[in-house]
């Protein structure tokens, strides 16, 4: 008999992977974007099956409260309720599905052949604490630099974002 | 006196000392299941009941009075109404989409009532991340309204729902700021550690004005949150003919209904358990007698009693204030509640780092 | 092998990266694209997660690499949308085709 | 200065939002002036406010008498073409003829209560009711016949 975890597990991957594919597959544009918020969501949930419950809240913050909204809001903005996505071309839906096969069949044959090495036994302290103190140091296993160097991304992009969607003038051309 | 903890302990001992650990879980599971959902019925019932006396009180009207004693089963008649009406789905909708969005809105609803700290002892999921998870889960409830909107195939619905976007999105931020200049207090993400740090007081008498200006912002970024008036932008009856759930009838229109609520009753028990102090009984000081006397009273009453406190006052804005224009709404957020949720959160910090809380 | 491990972990990214390489591929929308690479970036951060569950449990680098990776992620879609919705005002669609003149 | 008039406008703004708040906790807190009748449980004392129009009577004494003199002063006033007043010529003891009321005609469906007769009534002859239950199964009910039966003239009315 299975334990529960295990139930749960194949649970969270068969949503995380079945949305994913149906994510990339259906031609409605709207349904597309909510396999892929419940895709994220199934990550979520496997970071939480694995308990990394920081990370797996930052995913649904990040993702589904920030990302998923945006996608949605673009889909409302520049598309009309109703309408199917074309279907691509046989030939290269043939060609990207043989690409992608072919992909993951090399990279499965690696990971089968390769022996990872055994777990160091303690486990570190994954507390919330723990990780912003780890965040903030500047030591060897400190990650001060690319948390600065992220929030100069992030303000750099906020500074994108505004230039981008200024509207310019209707009277210049 | 008064423990809830021992009931649990009893229940949990007697259900692993019958069955194998794997169905004395599943039992638990179910049990916890069946409280959640009959918490959310009687939450429902109550709250549309509350609604509608304060409202009328408010207005110099008597309410609802006809169906049962001073009309305390009014609102048990219209859930019967709403469970037997016909369940419209139009044409033209995108059906999987459309039935699905009211089972979203309730499954964020349900999953936000984990880390709530009823009691003394008394918790579904005592996560480490308690308060993070709930602004994370939260988030997942604009999902269901652009769902709606969406699928309705109706420009109303449509334009509830991108304005709702708008503005559950800004709003979170504000919301999240004010969060966390009582995690800064306390030092810790956990329901748990922010009820006991408020033992001996809680944060909003012991933490100063900063923390004050954060329960004000808090108070008027969930009140958007939860898409209330003076900010139901999202539905609009005037305007927007009810906005994402025009198409809505019968009960999927109620799970929209009840998903508000509870909804409300969330951020309210998320208020209470930041500010007020959850279920922690009011002390002051070093006077025991009546700290002996506060202590006697159950811990449950008091978290009860802080939140219906704090949903009157959300009811008190309904149905005081006029309902904001769009772009109103954007400017009070980005020009007022976040500047100063940031200075806010930069003066905690002081505050915390010199310890000049008591 | 019911026991899920590490490999089951490796495997769900794996698949999730090359559904994304897939729909990035057939897709001809811009924000399908952007949505496939969502999945693309995913699925490596479950590898990373996955690695510091299983092998290095000593360390939490894998976590922090996560955690940037989704910052990036955001910084990227809010981006790659206000330049989709910006393509949607000056040429009315936004399919990858309609960008073409950007070649000359 | 921005940051002075920034603030002095979150204060005001918080100032007004505050009083609203007063009134509808000053309501809220005080039960007995809820406005609201019970209306069919609280007939027997239902009091209504003096100048409450509800359909226009006739005054008759206690010796069946009125004071309307059929001067049509009214059917004149009424807007809606309300009220008809058949006159017939009577006798009196002085053997004159004399115009006199025999069917002050009151059509209560046209009647929007607009006061004008009464305030045209040189004689106080008609005025406002306060009954306001004026459903009815058939519609000809609502034409009615203000004078009683037999009525007559007050004495020294002209």
């Amino acid at each position: 008999m299975m334990k529960g975890e295990t139930i749960v597990f194949y649970l969270l991957a068969a949503l995380t992977l079945v949305s994913a594919a149906m994510a990339v597959g259906t031609r409605r544009i709207f349904r597309s974007a909510v396999y892929l918020l419940s895709s994220l969501i199934g990550i979520a949930g496997l970071y939480f099956w694995m308990r990394f419950e920081f990370a797996a809240a930052v995913q649904i913050v990040v993702y589904a409260g920030g990302i998923a909204v945006l996608i949605i809001f673009s889909v409302f903005l520049t598309q009309r309720a109703g309408d199917d996505m074309p279907t691509p071309p046989m030939l290269r839906t043939i060609a990207a599905a043989g690409a992608a096969l072919l992909g993951m069949g090399l990279v499965m044959l690696q990971l089968v052949a390769h022996p990872f090495p055994t777990p160091a036994v303690a486990e570190v302290d994954r507390s919330v604490s723990a990780i912003g103190r780890r965040m903030l140091a500047t030591g060897d296993d400190g990650f001060a630099l690319p948390f600065e160097v992220v929030s100069l991304l992030l303000l750099a992009a906020m500074i994108g974002c505004i230039v981008i969607a200024m509207r310019t003038k209707p009277n210049q051309p | 006196m008064w423990n809830l903890a021992q009931l649990t302990d009893l229940i949990h001992g007697w259900l692993y000392e019958t069955f194998p650990p794997a169905w004395a879980l599943a039992f638990e599971m179910i049990i916890v299941g069946i409280a959640v959902i009959g918490l959310f019925a009687g939450l429902g019932l109550v709250l549309v009941l509350m609604e509608r006396k304060v409202s009328a009180f408010m207005q110099i009207r008597l309410g609802p009075n006809r169906v049962g004693p001073k009309g305390l089963m009014q609102s048990l008649a219209d859930t019967l109404k709403l469970l037997v009406k016909e369940g419209m789905t139009p044409d033209g909708v995108d059906r999987f989409l459309f039935n699905l969005a009211p089972f979203v809105a309730m499954i964020a609803a349900m999953l936000l009532m984990a880390p709530i700290a009823f009691a003394k002892d008394f918790q579904i999921w005592d996560l480490n991340i308690g308060v993070l998870y709930v602004t994370a889960i939260s988030s997942l409830n604009v999902i269901a309204i652009l769902m709606a909107g969406w699928s309705s195939n109706n420009k109303y619905s449509l334009l509830g729902a991108m304005r709702s976007g708008a503005q559950i999105v800004s709003y979170e931020l504000s919301a999240g700021l004010s969060i966390l200049t009582v995690v800064v207090l306390t030092g810790s993400l956990q329901i748990s550690d922010i009820v006991t740090a408020q033992s001996n007081g809680w944060w909003i008498f012991k933490g100063h004005i900063p923390v004050i200006i954060a329960f004000v912002i808090y108070m008027i970024a969930v009140t958007a949150e939860t898409n209330r008036a003076p900010f139901d932008m999202a539905e609009a009856e005037s305007e927007l003919t009810g906005g994402f759930h025009t198409e809505y009838s019968g009960m999927k229109f109620a799970l929209f209904f009840l998903a508000e609520y509870i909804n409300v009753f969330i951020v309210c028990a998320i208020g209470a358990t930041l500010f007020l102090g959850g279920w922690m009984p009011l002390h002051i000081g070093e006077w025991t007698a009546f700290n002996g006397i506060m202590d006697w009273i159950p811990s449950s009453v008091w978290f009860f009693g802080k939140t219906f406190f704090l949903i009157f006052l959300m009811m008190w804005f309904r149905w005081t204030f006029p309902r904001l224009r769009i772009d109103q709404l954007l400017n009070l957020e980005w020009r007022y509640l976040l500047p100063i949720g940031m200075v806010n959160i930069l003066l905690v910090t002081v505050i915390a780092i010199l310890k000049w809380h008591f | 092998m019911m026991e899920p491990g590490l490999y089951h972990m490796l495997f769900i990214g794996a698949a999730l990266f090359f559904i994304g390489i897939y729909g990035f591929l057939t897709r001809r929308n811009l924000i399908t694209m952007l949505m496939s690479l969502e999945l693309v970036l995913n699925s490596v951060c479950l590898n990373f997660i996955a690695f510091n569950k299983y092998v290095w449990t000593d360390r939490l680098d894998g976590l922090f690499f996560t955690v940037f990776i989704i910052a990036i992620a955001a910084a990227e879609a809010a981006v790659a949308i206000a330049i989709i919705i910006h393509l949607y005002r000056s040429h009315g669609s936004i399919d990858v085709s309609s960008a073409e003149d950007m070649k000359h | 200065m921005f940051l002075t008039r920034y603030f002095s406008e979150i204060a005001e703004a918080v100032g007004s939002l505050l009083k609203g708040m007063r009134m509808t906790g000053y309501y809220f807190t005080h039960h007995k002036e809820i406005i609201t009748q019970q209306y069919p449980d609280n007939r027997a004392t239902l009091v209504l406010p003096e100048r409450f129009r509800g359909e226009v009577v006739m005054t008759h004494t206690e010796n069946n008498e009125h004071r309307c003199t059929g001067c049509t002063a009214c059917e004149l006033a009424c807007p809606n073409g309300t009220i008809k007043v058949v006159t017939k010529f009577e006798v009196n003891a002085e053997g004159k003829k004399k115009k006199a009321v025999d069917k002050f005609v009151y059509l209560l469906e046209l009647c929007t209560m607009c006061n004008l007769c009464i305030e045209a009534c040189p004689t106080d002859a008609i005025r406002m009711a306060q009954t306001f239950e004026h459903s009815v199964y058939d519609r000809s009910q609502l034409t009615r016949i203000l004078n009683k039966p037999d009525s007559k003239l007050q004495e020294g009315v002209e």
